[in-house]
């Protein structure tokens, strides 16, 4: 996308591009090139983590006091693009991007003070526990329990789809303290030890071949009072803070035009002839998300003026996995039989494994794979469209 | 990046709103129509939209204009997409006035502007000659002849062109249709010997005219800009249209779908109001999406034609590319929901769908747009 | 399509073709080539009526006593085929397909020998009264009262969207004549004369600018109880039965692959560049419609075995309506401005105007809007959306 | 128009329902994926099968087979296709008994077809070596070199090439890939000097290989048809072999959609079974749709190869076009609707998915069937 810049602009976003260009490595880049999800394994993740905490540039959108850039909008929208563009292994995103700003909105002086710190450093990795096995998008339905013993609450019950918390030393989750009559009330957010005895994790194996969450049960395990967040009963209201942050906060934009341009690369292995069908709608999916990155900057302009991205969040959310499927979709139809074996050595780190098919395609299938749930985490998007037709046009 | 209105932005909208709705309404137009009105719309409310510096919002200060500029001109236009204003402005403001501002002569400028601004002169583009959008296909031919220029062929689709005072010709001085090169743009006086103009009502009640013109003879000052250079005017002014045009599409659709969500709020089956079906709901949202993302895209292609942006081209086709598309599903979706009323002429959703589909042909189609985003994203 | 046939229906399928090139003339080609709907004129209709009835091909599906063919389902579908081919005006279809089967099913004797000649010869000229101005797919809503006095019925009430009632003689239409639990019941379907001082007919206008549908106002109509047909408050059973033939019993592909022939013409309007979009939207719409046609002839089968072709009619009816919706879509965008003037005169039979853009192009805008009904009416879509989820899908 | 089964036809498919349930389902697909079992299928079941009949399903009783007919080769495939049914049956019967009666000479014939029908010889079509199907695109060459044929080259997606005894190769003796003519099949053994096989695990479990042909000799009786000419028997053989991949794709859609069914009807959210939205009935209602009407594509198709009629090759373009487009839908929204679980291999949903995007690729992709089915049906 072309925007105007003033000349101080374009000079931030040549200095952003040099940095991306001299501090990511050959191992970095070929990690962010293997990404088979949205997420990186947790050594590279790291990695990238301390090179950017280093330079000062690991949480832009952060108070200056604890680590914020204090950049501009537009300063933030172009670091977006130019990480489009460079590709770099993802951050972990549950401390930095969820908890992070959940404890900055939300947290006691005490919370910011211990837990902040150790987010950026990457001497906590956390994990997210909201869905049950009963209970998707359904907060009634939620059943872990936490017990009121002193001055601990007592945990017993079972999360699911808890990404990387076989890594993680600690998660931040959604629990049943009491019953009240609107299903919201009656949930706390407590912050939890994974390392506790009575925390037991299981990888479950995706559809892709890949294991990137858990189930996560908990028996017996005792989590003092002062880990909760927000008032007892009432952690909801973190997580719908959280929540908005996580489904608009966002710049996805950036990294569907980059998607765009990588499926446009595979129309090659398409006879010239049969190339116009396919790349008419790769124009045509540019289109929307050109539209969807005015969308999102209008979003950040209206988050700044009223501190949240209010329920549009629900509409980047929806259009941001859909848009990023889409793509996905027109890609492994370009790539075709080269994208029907299985090979997972060919996308582990590290590998000399020469793929069948383009190089650049090895990813391509398992991605698409692991997109299929953009549309279902975070809240499915039929849960976004009740939102919507519920909270903006009052049906 | 401006994709909200300034407070003086925000006011002028309002003050549109409030002036369409009770002065320039949907009512007004089905009036017009059912008079078979010669006009197709009211003068005093033409003039009255000139006191309030709409025809002049994009003139200069110096030549009487408001100066209010392209954010506030889309804001207006699309409030008159909104309400189906029947109004010259779109074709003497964004066509004529744009035309001028972009080609014309200091004398030009200085004669015509201010009579614009005022509400005193009408003008319409006369380019199409084709059942598709071509900016440079003119065949219609200008031979110079002593000391002017001999007019001679047909325009179709002129919108306003019944009415306009003067019209901006778009004439092949060299070459053949389709060329960019060659093409000229003249302006004609309405009532010049050899004009025939044949009103052409259209299925949405715009005003339109198809014009024959037979040998019209005119000055060598009739001329906008340079000979055979008038794409050179021509393809920033369709931007411009592109992007008005989209901007009157916010309008049209954000109504239709306003219409059709209190329609879904009243109406009831098996004794529940519809729109607390889940089905209708869900696509209820779609439409909300569609319409959020089309408002970006046109906010932030009238503050490119605001600050002189050079991605105007880009965002023109994306703006009426991403509109067209918006608005085509809300205007079906609009009508479906309103069932068998919506199929009427009594109810005015019928009249969106069809003012939605002359919209979207105006100034290139969804295909059109999307293949001209396509080739400026690549460069 | 091409389908293998026997040389015996090779030469039905001739013979067919010849009568049509014969029997069709000037003015009835040029009123068919000028339907803006679904429905021709009244005189156009009635004047093709009768030609088909001296052949005695007017209702092939009836009983061969009362004046069917006994023709195959290979020749129905033939002759179904070439009527698209051969574009006749369209045949008032409220006696002939809705009210004559349903005679024929569910009649009485008396009602089955008065009415069903009337029908064939027009003298009676039907029209079809359900829908009212507060009830469109909801039953439970029906208010038009008939009020038993005698061996009369006194209706009162106001029927809406009654294509042609200002031209028919008669209709058949249900009314209340009960109030049960369930509301199907209580809803009784009877033949009413319109030439009854108390029925008014106010014509609509649509969208289109057409007015083929009128308002129709009870007052004080008086019915002899001897023009109901099937069981008293037991008019459903009727209805459905005619509603499943309407839905299901016609043979919508052959048209539909016409129009696409139709709008294919139109590509020509476009320069050569830009065709391949259009043109393979095309290509998709006939697999559509060959899909469709298919499985109308499936369901013939089906018909033909069990008697009903069952809730596929549901199924049959939103496919022919979205894909003839969809043909219509891409023959608008084909004949861009050329299609935008309003232009009554150009498309009123017997007309020598000549039309702004191609002559084949005059009825492509008012037939696409008039064609939007099509998926409101007999059920709106989202209605045969909502019974195959029940009844076949068990949702 | 045979669009239903008859009798004989239906008792074979309630069989086959029947035989891949108990003995081929789902779970046995998935023990010999994580055992990586080298056969990939169970030659015992394979056995079963053969005495069932289905070996020799469209092999002359003359030569041992059963007869039966394409409608009920697709009524077996459909089930294996519900199933996920591993077996050889689609390579050795559709394919390779399909490759020799349609270009094997009488010798072929009666030496390999009885073999075949008696479950004691499998084959594989060695045809494609690019990443989209292309009929004539082989350019693995065969040169005449003394009393017999050299062979040089690769092929990749060769399906259940790792496994057959025989592999069926389509070779160019003349002209260049995409060319038509200049094609010749030959009928190699798999442990010829020469060949080495490479198994490619692929993404749904589906048995294939990778196989390279370093100067393989073989006699002049290896070939299939006439020199040059193995176009004229390709051509059909493809016909045969979308057609038959519907089928199965059809059984594989109507599974997903079915179990998808019952999970919505079990599922709860807020209280109630999240089958009772409206939405996601709608959605459901849809699928429902799509399925019947590539069941009436696959039907007639079938029915089409079993009456030798001449629209055969519309047909196939079409059956496949259909159930590719319904089969995505389908297996995209099964889930979708499955929400969390179905992402997890421990659900079957996803390996409905995997296999539908093989199934889909195989035998041209649905724009391939699209364009292919416009160009047939315009002659």
């Amino acid at each position: 996308m072309k925007l105007a810049f003033t000349s101080e602009e374009e000079a931030f976003r040549d200095e952003v591009r040099a940095f991306f260009d001299a501090s990511l490595t050959d191992e970095l880049r070929e990690a962010g090139r293997l990404m088979t999800s949205v997420y990186s394994d947790k050594e590279v993740a790291l990695a990238w983590q301390k090179i950017l905490l280093d330079k000062g540039w690991l949480v832009p959108s952060w108070p200056r006091e604890y680590g914020g850039t204090g950049w501009t909008l537009t300063q933030r929208y172009i670091f977006a693009c130019e990480r489009a563009r460079a590709r770099p292994p993802a951050l972990s995103p549950m401390g930095l991007s969820m908890l992070g700003p959940a404890l900055l909105g939300r947290g006691t002086q005490a919370q910011k003070d211990h837990y902040l710190p150790r987010i950026l450093s990457g001497e906590d990795f956390w994990c997210q526990g909201y869905s049950e096995p009963q209970a998707g998008s359904d907060l009634a339905g939620l059943q872990c329990q936490a017990i009121r013993d002193g001055d601990h609450y007592v945990l017993h019950g079972t999360k699911i789809w808890t990404t990387h918390a076989q890594f993680a030393n600690r998660m931040f989750c959604l629990v049943r303290t009491g019953r009240f009559e609107r299903p919201q009330q009656g949930v706390s957010f407590l912050l939890v030890d994974m390392e506790d005895p009575g925390v037991r994790c299981d990888p479950i194996r995706f559809v892709s071949g890949c294991a990137t969450q858990c189930t996560v049960y908990f028996d017996n395990v005792r989590v003092p009072v002062s880990e909760i967040v927000g008032e007892e009963n009432e952690g909801w209201s973190v997580t719908k803070y959280l929540l908005e942050f996580e489904r608009g906060g966002g710049a996805a934009a950036p990294g569907l035009l980059e998607a765009i341009g990588h499926a446009r690369m595979l129309l090659e292995l398409l006879p010239e002839a049969d190339r116009s069908g396919p790349a008419r709608r790769l124009d045509d999916l540019q289109v929307q998300v050109h539209s969807l990155e005015l969308t999102e900057l209008r979003t950040l302009s209206e988050t700044e003026r009223t501190g949240s991205p209010g329920p549009a969040s629900s509409l980047l959310k929806i259009q941001g996995s859909e848009l990023s499927q889409a793509i996905s979709e027109v890609a492994v139809e370009l790539i075709g039989l080269h994208g029907m074996p299985f090979q997972p050595e060919a996308y582990a780190l590290g590998n000399n494994v020469s793929a069948v098919g383009p190089e650049d395609g090895v990813t391509t299938v398992p991605f698409y794979l692991n997109n299929r749930a953009a549309s279902i985490y975070a809240g499915s998007n039929e849960i976004q469209r009740n939102i919507i037709s519920k909270a903006v046009l009052g049906l | 990046m401006a994709l909200v209105l300034n407070e003086d932005q925000a006011l002028i909208k309002d003050t549109a709103r409030e002036f369409c709705a009770s002065k320039a309404p949907v009512a007004q137009l089905r009036k017009l129509r059912d008079d078979q009105d010669p006009l197709g719309y009211s003068s005093d409310t033409w003039q009255q939209m000139a006191e309030l510096g709409w025809a002049g919002i994009v003139i200069p200060e110096a030549h009487g204009g408001t100066e209010f500029g392209w954010m506030a001109l889309g804001a207006v236009l699309e409030e008159q997409g909104r309400h189906l204003t029947a109004s010259p402005l779109f074709s003497t403001v964004v066509l004529g006035a744009g035309a001028l501002l972009l080609g014309g002569s200091d004398s030009q400028h200085s004669d015509l502007l201010p009579k614009i601004a005022a509400g005193e002169l009408t003008l319409a583009l006369a380019l199409e000659e084709s059942p598709h959008h071509n900016p440079f296909g003119s065949a219609l031919s200008a031979k110079q002849e002593g000391d002017g220029w001999v007019l001679k062929g047909d325009k179709q689709f002129v919108f306003d062109g019944h009415s306009a005072d003067q019209l901006l010709v778009a004439a092949r001085t060299n070459g053949k249709s389709g060329d960019r090169d060659g093409l000229s743009l003249f302006l004609v006086a309405a009532d010049a010997a050899g004009v025939t103009r044949t009103r052409s009502a259209m299925v949405d009640s715009r005003n339109a005219a198809n014009i024959e013109f037979g040998s019209v003879r005119v000055q060598t000052n009739a001329l906008v800009g340079a000979v055979g250079r008038a794409a050179d005017v021509l393809e920033p002014l369709l931007d411009r249209a592109r992007i008005c045009m989209a901007a009157e599409m916010l309008g049209t659709m954000d109504e239709a779908f306003a219409r059709t969500l209190a329609y879904l709020r009243e109406r009831k089956q098996f004794g529940v109001v519809i729109g607390s079906f889940q089905g209708l709901k869900h696509r209820a949202a779609d439409m909300f999406t569609e319409i959020e993302l089309a408002r970006s895209t046109v906010l932030d292609a009238l503050s490119a034609l605001d600050a002189n942006r050079d991605d105007v081209p880009l965002l023109a086709a994306l703006a009426k590319a991403k509109a067209g598309e918006a608005l085509h599903t809300v205007s079906l979706e609009a009508l479906q929901m309103h069932g068998g009323v919506g199929m009427t002429d009594e109810f005015d959703v019928g009249l969106f769908l069809k003012r939605a589909r002359v919209q979207e042909q105006a100034f290139g189609g969804r295909a059109f747009q999307r293949d001209r985003y396509a080739t400026l994203a690549r460069f």
